[in-house]
């Protein structure tokens, strides 16, 4: 048991360190169209010395890694604020699912560009009437000719305003039930009948969009898998989900600490308060135990093990600790604490700030009792819920409506 | 023994109720949040025209001369309306500050137009992070004259008098400023809840006058804030109440699965777990009620008691109303938000819970060492 | 709004007062034996002088009272700790059930005896295989002539060694759906075939019984209600037994307060450290938030409305607060905090004995969970689970076994 | 990077646990809950004779020279076991304070009597109720002589010899005491957990022996936790799984409404959360046995995390057990209550959680401060 790296690994860490310490462009503050002219060109450049999507084969842009070599080159390229976001799902969630389903053309003509930035792509699977049901989606694909056309609405599509592509799940079947009737295509944004609307959130942010589909054409060979094996090929995309998400980000018990020690209560420091100190702790426990649990993760990683549905406790444990993290600073702080002026705020406004992003981290990706429901089935092997849609013609389920 | 709103208290809350369903829906609420008034004027304006504000200012400053429990029906149901008016200020604070402390002067000179009103009052309390210490009051009044500076103070900005805590020559006192007045500069700040306005005040020899006797500054806030915990408590269980209305609603119209969401365990446990926060919240705050109405000595530890349980009930509802809401939750276009600000404001704006902890616990102490 | 009771109260509460205070037996610390003599005595006394069953009618051994009176007499009675225990379930569950169901010559026969305590009575309902699923019993009643033969166990009876009589409901017919087999009784205690057996609990104590029915016979004059109807007429007695449940006792905040005084940590007494004080403070609120609500249900009781299933959450709050607070009050103490040596332990061993008893109380009458449907389904009008089990004949519901 | 045991280390496990499974399955701590027997004396034979009371202690005391790892997986796996034998007090405490502050003579003294079973050794601290303070230590050697009291110390009944924490010349000091001298009075005591012995210690003028630097007590008593933390932890770590798993498996078989509870949500949930709270004492426990085995300076925060985390997951565990169980989770015949007893055994026993998160901020802030 330790945190040192195997001789190879060392080596391997070592020229990732050095390439970036040459190479990674310093930190700046980005305005939104700047963050994304330099997330590509930091993308190009780690794809021209060989440093991007590490596991692929080098036929389509990568390196032919091993997982641990990828886990590595991440964790000394985080030690950097790279702009890497507008590529996690594209890289992440559809290239794997091209790999397995894509002709060779087109993983030729695709996995290249998506290694190199050149072309972004998004996922469009969320529906309003989906939610945490996500196969009940109803977006519908009607075929004629060598097309499919498309009629309906997504929800939640990160980056659709800036990708190029986008995968897509849609209801080619309505009498069939819900998991049977589905149908997997991708498709160029720039599509005509594609309409995206940024979703304003609470934190007054829009990292989201609805995007709206109205008799946009699809040719029948961007569909991937079969006709009526969506949800199958779902699941593939859907697995390299879960990978992807962390369980760190937010506001952390670091800036709890130091608000402690700087603030009073009853003419002491915070922090020599027992209540502050035992609330501390017991973040900090949590965000060690999340802590070790990725080195956990990593280490199965190493012997080439594949994580499981066990990382579902990182969101679950770290979006609710935000949430209290922020509420907590706030009552320390008192009523200065609500103030959200960036210049008369403590942290420039970042706990309201924080406060008001949380509920997205405990809804987004999978609820907390969608999160919960996954380690009771999937961990512990626990009964699924009932299912009284199980069976029924997806358009004879009761909607409400 | 009746430990309920009388018939007439509950006539009084129908009024409310149908008044604010008309004047005051939610939409009234974001209106505020997202333009640049700072409150509803004409819903002001009519809320005074009932007779509101008058409540328990007595007959002979042209109040209504009613009782507290009057004021707690009201501020319960404003504080389901999320109804974007300075009444918490002008009323559980201002006026009761006057109410308790203030000469038969003062109360000639400022309840009639509070009752009518005419003026908008508030108090100035905090001057920086961290809990409020009494040791640590930076303002002060030398000659009648007031300097210093005065964060966060509730309806600051449209406010025409306050109650300022600040160091006298006999020490700690409360005063009451104009803040109509050449030396008051006042600055407007966002917080989390822009349905509520809120200023920044800097005071340079500014007249003020004594409020209460000299010296007492630390008890007379003290007394204050329990006689203002209790009203805010109501409203902190109006808003709770009202974000799980909130959910339960969403849940039995949501459908997932085939079946409504209300009918999940998760989603079940969670609306009932809201529903005995509130109760808690509620029985505390009738308690809290009874000894502000009659006077009692329990108050202190009634007022803690009613806020910490109000806002820890309303933090619950607020979030899990999110949560039930799921990805709707969170977006500027559903309404859940509205109540997630305003129970975070009203958590904090009277000293959070842990203070509130602090003073109950130390209430006990002086009760049982008596 | 206020505490104090009308006129009419006022003089009824003076009265109780006095007869109390001239008559109530000082407390004593009984032997389980004479606990029970005593309980019979103080029974007899009351109900010579009137005071028994105040609200049935005078011929059944009461007094006609209402709701709001006996609420009062109650509330005066409890200020001395008298034996009344044992006259609970017969009182407070049975009689309604006999009142609503018996035949008047059986009512004659039985109410007066259950006012005066010359008999107690228990409650035959839950069984092994029950548990939260109350009516998925499987004790079998099988017609005999005039009787009816009775074979099958019984499971948390409380007082069943010590009861005369007790209400039974049993599956007359397993091939009809689970609600609708079910046959309502009463037998004595003293028929053949009736064996009890005391269940041993973690606290060592032995509060609740088995009991076992081998071809015992009851005569089929002594059915409540009619064959197959036996869930109507429990539900008149669970009714009732929610009323019964009240949401205090256990360990409580003035013990933890008093011990708070009285301990160190960092050498200044526990009380002056603000996490003692913020935990002290929750439970103190949860404890008046209880009370309080007890006095909203009293006011409604004086308005002669009948409580509802919110009382559910006396129990809920109640129950898990006397386990928080016992295993606080160890941890405070530390290590001596788990010693159970009568003569050693602070408070006589009282703190580990109650954490020992705790879960019993959140099991016991309901447990967390089924409150909390009982709160989300009957006050919030949420649906109710998916029953898998509905409309199938009971011998086809699946058990596991 | 390799944050897993090792495959000899998954061995050991393996072995520990197939001997465990056959010769300490439930029915043994219940034997010795129920009886009179202070612990298991054949079980405890079978284990100095697999060594595994040699494990840490280096091979020119006789010991097998392992590292703490590999008591970590027997800690661990005896946790689950609830195995009622004197490992914790004799390994966890007294050979713990022998290795780390014990002289050559010491050592050559208790280490290769410990690692063979020959004797067994454990500590004595607490004098009475309350957090312990290093100022309030009532126990004093005079002339090697000690007097005092000591209370519930663990297998204080039958402990051959123990470490005590008492005053002397140079201030507070520890002190390695036989017990099985004149001057020494034991009397068992009951505790929550009879599947543990404890006694209190009576000493009048009882030879006593100085271990480690005069003078230190306080700070080597805070060093010895740390370690013991650890090990502490792993025991409570497989308590809580074997709680989690003891609950998941009645709920897998127990049906009502038709169906296994282990469907419902309510249920469901609370096992997840079970399992997320083992996890992250798991992974902090991971870290301490890291912290331990490498010397590291990070061991008092990692102790102290490990410590918290794992007092958490073994209390939610076991009390949610109880409750997964329903009524047969209170009967004394179920099994529940063995582990439900031994979880607030061992949260007590270095002190509560309460003392270690403050022990682990405390930590905290040397550590940024240096």
């Amino acid at each position: 048991m330790d945190f040192n790296d195997t001789p190879e690994e060392a080596k391997f860490r070592e020229a990732a360190r050095a390439w970036l310490a040459a190479n990674a462009p310093k930190h700046e503050a980005y305005s939104q169209e700047d963050f994304l002219k330099a997330a590509k060109a930091w993308q190009l450049e780690k794809y021209n010395a060989g440093w991007a999507c590490l596991r692929w084969p080098v036929e389509y842009g990568g390196r032919g890694a091993s997982a641990a070599e990828a886990a590595i080159f991440a964790e000394e390229e985080a030690k950097y604020s790279l702009p890497t976001g507008p590529f996690t799902i594209g890289q992440g969630m559809a290239a794997p699912t091209l790999m397995a389903y894509a002709t060779d053309e087109q993983k030729k003509r695709y996995l290249p560009k998506l290694a190199s930035g050149e072309e972004i792509w998004c996922q469009l699977f969320s529906e309003p009437a989906g939610g945490s049901d996500l196969a009940a989606l109803r977006t519908r694909s009607v075929r004629d000719g060598d097309d499919w056309v498309i009629n309906g609405q997504k929800i939640w599509t990160s980056g659709a305003h800036y990708s190029d592509f986008g995968i897509l799940v849609t209801r080619s079947d309505p009498n069939v039930p819900k998991h049977k009737g589905l149908t997997y295509f991708f498709l160029s944004m720039k599509s005509p009948g594609v309409d995206v609307k940024p979703i304003k959130q609470i934190s007054g942010q829009s990292g989201f969009n609805e995007v709206y589909f109205t008799d946009v054409r699809i040719p029948d060979a961007q569909r991937l898998g079969e006709v009526g094996q969506g949800w199958t090929v779902s699941l593939t995309t859907l697995m390299n989900e879960r990978a992807a998400i962390g369980g760190g980000g937010g506001l952390g018990f670091d800036t709890a600490y130091a608000l402690a020690k700087e603030l009073e209560i009853d003419g002491k420091p915070a922090i020599a308060d027992r209540a502050v100190r035992e609330q501390l702790a017991d973040w900090y426990c949590k965000e060690s135990g999340l802590q070790f649990t990725r080195a956990r993760t990593q280490s199965a990683l190493s012997r080439g093990e594949t994580p499981g549905p066990e990382n579902s406790i990182g969101k679950y444990v770290g979006a609710k600790k935000t949430q209290d993290i922020a509420s907590f600073c706030m009552e320390l702080i008192g009523m200065a604490g609500v103030c959200m002026d960036k210049d008369l705020a403590a942290l420039g406004g970042l706990l309201p700030q924080s406060y008001l992003g949380a509920p997205g981290g405990r809804i987004a990706g999978g609820t907390d009792e969608i999160m919960l429901n996954i380690i009771a089935e999937r961990v512990l092997g626990l009964p699924q819920d009932i299912r009284v849609d199980k069976g029924i013609p997806f358009n004879e389920v009761p909607t409400g409506n | 023994m009746n430990f309920e709103f009388s018939e007439e208290q509950n006539m009084l809350r129908d009024q409310a109720v149908s008044f604010l369903k008309d004047k005051s829906p939610l939409s009234v609420a974001r209106k505020i949040l997202e333009g640049n008034e700072p409150y509803d004027k004409a819903l002001w304006k009519d809320i005074t025209d009932l007779g509101w504000t008058a409540t328990t200012i007595p007959e002979k400053y042209n109040g209504l001369g009613l009782s507290h429990l009057e004021l707690c029906v009201l501020a319960e149901e404003l504080g389901r309306a999320l109804t974007p008016v300075p009444f918490s200020s002008s009323l559980y604070l201002a006026t009761e500050a006057i109410l308790a402390f203030g000469t038969d002067a003062q109360k000639e000179a400022w309840l009639g137009k509070l009752a009518q009103g005419q003026v908008i009052g508030t108090a100035a309390v905090a001057e920086g992070p961290g809990e409020f210490s009494p040791t640590k009051v930076g303002a002060s009044v030398k000659a009648n004259r007031l300097s210093g500076t005065k964060i966060m103070v509730p309806d600051g900005d449209i406010a025409d008098f306050a109650v300022v805590v600040a160091g006298g020559d006999a020490g700690l006192s409360l005063f009451l400023v104009d803040l109509n007045q050449p030396g008051v500069t006042r600055t407007s700040v966002a917080t989390i809840d822009p349905s509520r306005s809120h200023a920044n005040l800097a005071f340079k020899d500014a007249e003020a006058e004594p409020l209460g006797k000299a010296g007492e500054g630390a008890s007379l806030l003290s007394q204050l804030f329990d006689r203002a915990a209790v009203l805010f408590a109501f409203e902190q269980v109006g808003g709770a109440e009202a974000a799980m209305n909130q959910a339960r609603e969403y849940a039995l119209g949501r459908y997932a699965f085939g079946r409504p969401i209300a009918g999940f365990q998760a989603i079940k446990h969670k609306l009932a777990r809201m529903y005995v926060a509130i109760q808690l919240a509620r029985s505390n705050c009738y308690y809290g009620a009874w000894a502000l109405s009659s006077g009692a000595p329990e108050l202190p530890v009634a007022a803690a008691t009613a806020r910490v349980s109000a806002s820890q009930a309303y933090r619950e509802c607020a979030e899990e109303n999110i949560q039930v809401h799921g990805g709707m939750g969170f977006t500027w276009e559903f309404d859940c938000h509205l109540f997630y600000r305003r129970a975070k404001l009203l958590a904090v704006n009277l000293g959070g819970e842990s203070t509130w902890k602090n003073r109950l616990i130390s209430s006990i102490e002086s009760d049982r060492a008596a």
